[in-house]
């Protein structure tokens, strides 16, 4: 108990995702995979993994920027069910 | 390997999940930043929204995978210079970080920094600037722009909002001759990621970063804008980007093709809840503030 | 071999840094303490001396570059004084909270305003509640002492707390004295080399002084105080060890000198304690039964071991180079009524306040204090004003 | 115990020298201590020291002087400047740099013998500047009985260098000493 | 005339700041007392408060400009907490010496390290010796009123000291609760207009503050001691008078409640005392024969009025928002044994320390600290360690 | 009327008789300064040697014929702030001046004098420059220039002495748009006053005076050359005098004559005991270090 | 003496509609406190209330609230998240906003007269957003005896707008009220 | 008491003329009246008057300033009898 707190208890994580109003959904077809949107989540909550864009649901708070920024309007805004 | 793929493949040294606000820009150049400076590295944390938000931790849990620490909010860089000095012995390319709010950067922790500055202590100050001390409610700080409205400079029947302008604290780091002072934005991040990697090579002395960060809680914008708002704040000049080292100045690309044909700095007070009192003659004001302060960087990088 | 010397007491500082061969220094200058981190950077430019030295631009960053590297496991030194002290107190604070166990000397200084460079104890004495030990020198050679003493008391692994070694502002920051500097080997088998944790490593990452939450908040001041408590005896233990190494004793906790048997007893910290023991020898000689106790360590207070001392005197007068305003009296006098009311004996008391902002004690003051504490043992009650050892006290006893 | 104090201007060296006599007499045996008075130092300002010499037991006082055994001034000037005999004991002896005869100082009854040397005329020569504190070591040296001439030399060399030896070994030949009988 | 509103804690100072109609205000955010100065801030920005609003870059600033501002005699007020008290500590300590007589609102909270923005009385306490007067608050309508009082006291040419108005972070400043909201009228008729010194003056040219010799400083210091002595009386007098105009007092000094008949005593500052009534209440209905006694003014230290309270009592515990290093115990409990040391009596006691980092202090753990207290009384003994108000002790409870 | 004139009949506003060391520039330029500043004023004087040879006075003594106080090391922007405003409601013709040493300035207290200048706060700040912590014992300041042996920096077998550079205090607060920005030196009187004169005309912001201050006891000179060493630091561009003003920088007349023709630093070294100990290294460093600063000031002013 | 908690998510009102509720409580001529949980209150994460109300004497307690008399729940997805019910008395009242039946909630047995109303989906019909406060302090006004609601209209009308005033109204007119027996 | 000090009990004055070796003394016939002396001297010691040029040596240091900036060398150094 002499030292400060030290993160042995593990790593501090909230499951941002249940913040989320809207959800990303991306429509592969019209994607290019130029990553501006992984670029852009400031949670890091976009993957590009087998050539496909995808989202960490359990991270992403649904800001939306990735919608906003993604060039070729690829990514549809889905509201989430109650 | 393109930025992007970079960015892919760089393990993410922060907690996946930390309660910033949707959108916040601060929780992106965090991510991103420590993704440059990678996992041999230690960070100090002031208190602000960046630490509000868990990145240091909370109780006995830690938020980030590298050595991390709260400074106060006025020795920021004078915490760091000591574990920089210690870490210089037993391992020099430890890089030692300070990720710090306007707030603890250009008002409390100025004097600090400046003076760390000064004794070329190495480590990278990263100061990201949203404007405002927005963890302990949005009120005015050294960088929040004319005319603002914030909790300690609201505007009303007898108040414009903020009556000072914007502390330009990388000139003012560069006119004390720091090893590498640059200006960064969420909404470039090509240009960002490169000077951090130029930052994580200066060995002898202090690099500074400044980087603008959107806040769409204290802007009063919504969340899906914040690179948008980051990038008319480069593109109406609003917000330079550049770089100073050895009594140079350059000016970045992003800076250069904005200046070719700048878009009036309205552009990018346009939908901010924080500047919605303004009147013509304010906007006027931070214009003219721009304009003189463009002219001096570009006699500086001229 | 143990060397003979004619030394300050900022020398002795300096040398005493030297000798624990601490890591880092960082250094400010003010009045009356800066020569102790001139001495240390003429040391360290010249080779005699293998710390860093640090430099900075105010003492807040003093403070702060020190537990930077604190943190990072090393030993740390550095010296203030009044308003140096001041400015750091934020930091300063969470030192001793944040558990990172350095030794700093204080060349104690009176606070402005008015403005003031003198002497007085009102810098050390305001802050005593901010978490360090505060161990007070009555003479050079105990400034050197003490501070070898200190790191040793900071560092052990049942305390964990930063270290203040306080000596009176130019009476004896300033003073030339005979002072024996041990040599090294000497000092290394009394101190082991730093041995403390390292909080932030890359292979081993870790969070250090985070959000806290109350219960957590509660079980590291807990902590802190149970550490206080076991510094008590720490202290004690380190002085008798050091004693036994080095022939030297400097009285753990509290000096008695001539208590056995006295009536009445006169209370003192640092140097004024000398000066003192002359007053108490004259008043002895004039067939007074008097004993002084000087207190050396203010914090942890040794309240108990202080109570026991006093009980069954017949008057108690503390003598105080500083004032606790809340209480119109003196800071180890407020301190000692409360080792009374821990002891729950009634003891007629009296509080004497003197040389603040360099004013010089003198023997005269403390013999007519001494007259005034045998004045409250015959009247069987405490002085309701505190006593000024100023020019009037000097007159009135003339007169 | 003897208890000394003395007088200087800003700039005199008055704290050096007193250190330095505080390092002979330790070496030598005997205790010594040495508090400069605090005030604002600067050059021509009055400048303090007090002083104690015991043989016997450590010294433990650590207040100033208030009743001189031995005064000694550095520059005469300071007779018309300060009360340099203030609380002195009846007997106390003075040591003072001056060109003068004693009977032109005006010293009071009370003090006994009196030691006169010319510190500014010997270190004018000597050293070539005006500087009267090892020239006053000197002649304290040669006044104050059991002060170690030879080592006190040899410090003033290695911290002041050669011609301050000379100095001093002129200050302690040159001194005068006038008893007298007081009261 | 009056209002009836629901304010928090903070909105109380700001309302009081406007009602006093402070000169200058200079504001510095930090939780959790932000929104005193916002509140001011938003008040002036809409012309419905008169003085000028300052906010500059750090607390250490915004002591210095209140400071400039007092010696040109304006009326001026700001409010901080925790670190910002730390931050602003050399200016603080020379605000009170240079005797510039503001207000100044805290709520209080605890020091780091470890990081925290909650509750906890440990800033306050721990500059208990800076030269002001410290009232506590307990609850909101306390906080508009002890201000209001703040200044008469503070002004008063008797005493001339600057005065903090303390009340518990987060409990009270975030806690919102019946107010009545004097009138302006009615303020104006107790606290006449401003009417301070102007130091500095170009007409009538001074020095203020310069360097100055001890034997003048030790005349300062004992003018400050006697005003402080005074100010005891003030304190009392102006509650007094508040009293009368406004038919609400806050107890002076010291606030009884239950003790006339009562064996056994309970001590406590801030919000905690209306949670303990309940619990003495509660002891009460079990026959337990207790009874409470809030410190309101800790600064200066009513020693003597509470020595008198508690003679003759069976055992005193006293409940502490922070801990004496040096004692390891809470400091309210130090001085509360000073007080009995003073009066010299034996009473057997105990020290309780909670609600450190926001950790709440429940009526459970007062009722548990009550009878702690009758365990002594019983005992005949003082508790030697701290009883630590957690979860611990209430797991002891229950079993 | 001449300067000469014109000081001659000025009222010297301080005591006739303090105790700055003989040949102190210090001195000088606070006589010269208050001449022009005139009896409307109130001063403040943080601890250093001004304060300490005795301007403010001593025990119940006055040192000025004007109010003065003595604010803390940390804090003369703010004290000086805090008087201002107070007084600007009373009588807004009255001058509220610090006069500041550089470690009072550029190091304890520059965070508040940059948060002053940033409020617009309508003070007159001078700093008289001797480049070290002189009163309390000739340590480094933030303005102590490379290699200069001070007691904080010795020089010795493990040292060259200090081993940072000159802060530019000046460059930094015109950086800020602080309202009027000047360098003065004690060797160009007339230059001097009329930059004084300048700094009391303005109503809207603060005034930043950076004068350079000869101290021949810190430096190791001869009393008698502090204004040969001022005049040298001017000639060899070490002290380049010049003004800033909305945005606007213009180089003054000495420095424009000497930078036609400037001398060596080495020039301006020579003979101080304080470099004596340089090696060639260091003086080149320490040229380049002006020549760099010029750079940068000369493109400011082009 | 009447104990209540409130349970929110960040974001949600709960601050403000809880000060404004003491408000028109205290405007009423009734004793009322509310003290807010300090945590990091950030949006989405869990927010406290304690709220006292009182007819007789001043409140004089500070501390939280531990043993409610009633429950206040914000957003039922709390229920998930955090144990709403912990240290309510026996008897204690709920009044949650849910679209769901109260049998769908599990709600534990000690848990006595349970109200609830669809204020998200009121909210979001009249208002335009997804924040229940103000609908919810209507059914604070239906569910707890003594409020008036018309005082309260009339203050979220000030505080908040027209819009909201229609959330409150709708809510203190779609509260449904289950009365359960307990132990 | 109340008060801090003022400068009521007059002005703080050190007779520095006594810290003189030196003393500057003008040869008139080469004085061109520049007043360059009396623009550099630091305690304002110079004074021109009756188209002359002296020095107040009650307070005039002895610092030689005048002595080296005057452009005509009109100012001899003169040492002050003991
Ligand atoms: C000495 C001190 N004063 C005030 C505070 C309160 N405080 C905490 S964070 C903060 C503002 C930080 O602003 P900034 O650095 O811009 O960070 P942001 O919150 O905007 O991310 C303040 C004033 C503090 N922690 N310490
Ligand atoms: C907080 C604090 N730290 C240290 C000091 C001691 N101190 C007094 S003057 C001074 C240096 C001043 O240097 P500068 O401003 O350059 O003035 P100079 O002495 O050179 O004229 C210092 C460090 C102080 N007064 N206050
Ligand atoms: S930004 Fe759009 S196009 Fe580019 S990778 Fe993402 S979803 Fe695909
Ligand atoms: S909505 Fe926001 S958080 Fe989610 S993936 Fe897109 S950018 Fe990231
Ligand atoms: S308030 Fe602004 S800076 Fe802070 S977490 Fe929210 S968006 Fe980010
Ligand atoms: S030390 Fe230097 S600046 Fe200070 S008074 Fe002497 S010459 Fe002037
Ligand atoms: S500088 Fe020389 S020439 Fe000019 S006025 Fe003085 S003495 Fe005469
Ligand atoms: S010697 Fe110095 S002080 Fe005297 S008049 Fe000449 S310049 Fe002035
Ligand atoms: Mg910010
Ligand atoms: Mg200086």
């Amino acid at each position: 108990m002499r030292r400060l707190p030290i993160g042995r208890d593990g790593m501090y994580v909230i499951d941002t995702g249940s913040w989320r109003q809207f959800r990303p959904v991306v429509r592969q077809a019209d994607c290019t995979r130029c990553g501006i949107c992984l670029m852009y989540c400031p949670v890091n909550a976009v993957r590009m993994s087998d050539g496909e864009v995808s989202f960490d649901l359990t991270y992403c708070k649904g800001c939306g920027i990735c919608k906003i920024e993604c060039p070729k309007k690829a990514i549809d805004w889905v509201e989430e069910g109650c | 390997m393109t930025v992007v793929e970079f960015l892919a493949q760089a393990e993410d040294l922060v907690s996946p999940g930390l309660s910033a606000c949707q959108g916040c820009a601060a929780e992106l150049a965090l991510r991103t930043a420590m993704k440059v400076i990678g996992p041999k590295s230690v960070v100090g944390i002031p208190p602000g929204c960046v630490a509000g938000f868990g990145a240091p931790g909370w109780g006995l849990k830690t938020g980030m995978k590298v050595p991390v620490c709260m400074p106060l909010l006025g020795n920021s860089a004078s915490l760091m210079s000591g574990i920089k000095q210690a870490y210089a012995a037993k391992d020099p390319e430890v890089r030692v970080v300070a990720f710090a709010g306007d707030g603890a950067t250009v008002d409390a922790g100025f004097q600090c920094l400046s003076a760390a500055a000064e004794r070329r202590e190495n480590i990278i100050y990263i100061c990201y600037d949203n404007e405002g001390y927005m963890n302990t409610g949005f009120q005015k700080s050294g960088t929040t722009p004319h005319g603002a409205h914030m909790s300690t400079t609201p505007s009303g029947s007898c108040s414009q909002g903020n009556a000072a302008f914007k502390k330009d604290l990388p000139l003012m780091l560069a006119m004390q001759d720091a090893a590498y002072v640059a200006t960064l934005s969420v909404s470039h991040i090509p240009d960002f990621v490169d000077k951090l990697k130029k930052a994580c090579e200066v060995t002898d002395g202090l690099s500074y970063l400044h980087i603008l960060s959107p806040c769409p809680t204290g802007w009063g914008t919504t969340p899906e804008l914040s690179i948008e708002y980051a990038r008319k704040a480069v593109e109406t000049l609003y917000f330079p980007l550049y770089e100073y080292s050895r009594g140079t100045f350059t000016i970045s690309k992003p800076t250069l093709r904005a200046a070719a044909k700048a878009k009036p700095v309205s552009e990018f007070l346009a939908g901010q809840r924080r500047f919605r009192h303004l009147c013509e003659a304010d906007a006027l004001a931070l214009q003219e503030h721009v304009d003189r302060k463009w002219g001096i960087l570009s006699r500086l990088a001229g | 071999m143990a060397r003979l010397d004619a030394l300050t007491g900022n020398e002795c500082a300096a040398q005493a840094a030297r000798l624990c061969r601490v890591d880092t220094v960082v250094g400010y200058p003010i009045t009356p303490q800066s020569s102790v981190v001139e001495s240390i950077a003429a040391m360290v430019a010249n080779g005699k001396m293998s710390s860093k030295f640090i430099t900075p631009e105010s003492e807040h960053s003093v403070m702060s570059i020190l537990k930077g590297a604190g943190m990072m496991g090393e030993r740390v030194f550095t010296a203030t004084s009044g308003q140096g002290l001041a400015y750091m107190y934020e930091p300063y604070f969470s030192m001793s909270t944040a558990r990172i166990p350095m030794v700093m000397a204080l060349a104690t200084r009176e606070m402005i305003s008015p403005v003031t460079v003198w002497s007085g104890m009102q810098d050390a004495h305001s802050v005593r509640d901010a978490g360090w030990i505060h161990l007070y020198a009555a003479d050079n050679q105990e400034i050197l002492d003490s501070i070898i003493q200190g790191y040793l008391i900071a560092e052990h692994p049942d305390v964990i707390i930063p270290v203040h070694v306080c000596y009176d502002g130019f009476y004896l920051s300033h003073q030339t004295a005979e002072v024996v500097v041990p040599d090294q080997e000497a000092v290394d088998a009394f101190l082991p080399p730093c041995a403390l944790t390292q909080m932030l490593d890359v292979n081993d990452p870790a969070m250090v002084d985070s959000n806290t939450p109350g219960d957590l908040m509660m079980e590291y001041r807990e902590d802190h105080l149970a550490s206080m408590r076991r510094a008590l005896d720490v202290v004690a233990e380190v002085d008798a060890a050091f004693a036994a190494g080095f022939g030297r004793s400097h009285a753990g906790l509290l000096e008695t000198y001539r208590v056995d048997d006295a009536e009445e007893i006169v209370v003192t910290i640092g140097a004024m304690s000398g000066t003192a023991k002359d007053a108490v020898d004259a008043a002895r000689a004039k067939g007074r039964s008097v004993g002084l106790i000087r207190v050396r360590c203010l914090r942890p207070f040794p309240a108990k071991a202080l109570g026991a001392l006093l009980a069954g005197r017949k008057a108690v007068g503390v003598v105080d180079r500083s004032v606790s305003f809340g209480w119109s009296a003196g800071i180890v006098y407020q301190e000692t009524l409360a080792a009374l009311g821990l002891a729950g004996i009634a003891v007629p008391t009296l509080s004497a306040i003197g040389g603040l902002g360099g004013a010089d004690i003198r023997e005269e003051h403390l013999a007519r204090v001494l007259d005034l504490i045998h004045d409250c043992a015959l009247a069987g009650r405490s002085r309701q004003d505190a006593v000024w050892m100023n020019h009037e006290l000097l007159s009135a006893q003339r007169r | 115990m003897r208890e000394i104090r003395f007088h200087g201007k800003g700039g005199q060296g008055t704290v050096q020298a007193c250190r330095l006599l505080a390092k002979v007499l330790i070496l030598s045996g005997r205790h010594a201590q040495f508090i400069p008075a605090f005030g604002v130092e600067r050059k021509g300002s009055p400048v303090y020291g007090y002083f104690r010499i015991s043989d016997d037991r450590p010294i433990r006082s650590n207040s100033q002087v208030y009743h001189p055994d031995l005064v000694v001034v550095m520059d005469d000037s300071l007779l018309h400047i300060v009360d340099v005999f203030e609380g002195a004991v009846n007997g106390a002896e003075l040591l003072i740099n001056t060109k003068k005869d004693a009977a032109e100082l005006g010293i009071p009854a009370a003090i006994g013998r009196i030691g006169r040397v010319d510190a500014f005329g010997i270190a004018a020569e000597v050293i070539g500047r005006d500087i009267p504190n090892t020239t006053m070591l000197g002649a304290i040296a040669a006044f104050v009985p059991g002060v170690d001439a030879e080592r006190l030399f040899t410090l003033v060399g290695g911290k002041f260098g050669e011609k301050n030896v000379l100095a001093a070994r002129r200050g302690f030949a040159e001194l005068r000493v006038d008893e007298r009988a007081t009261a």
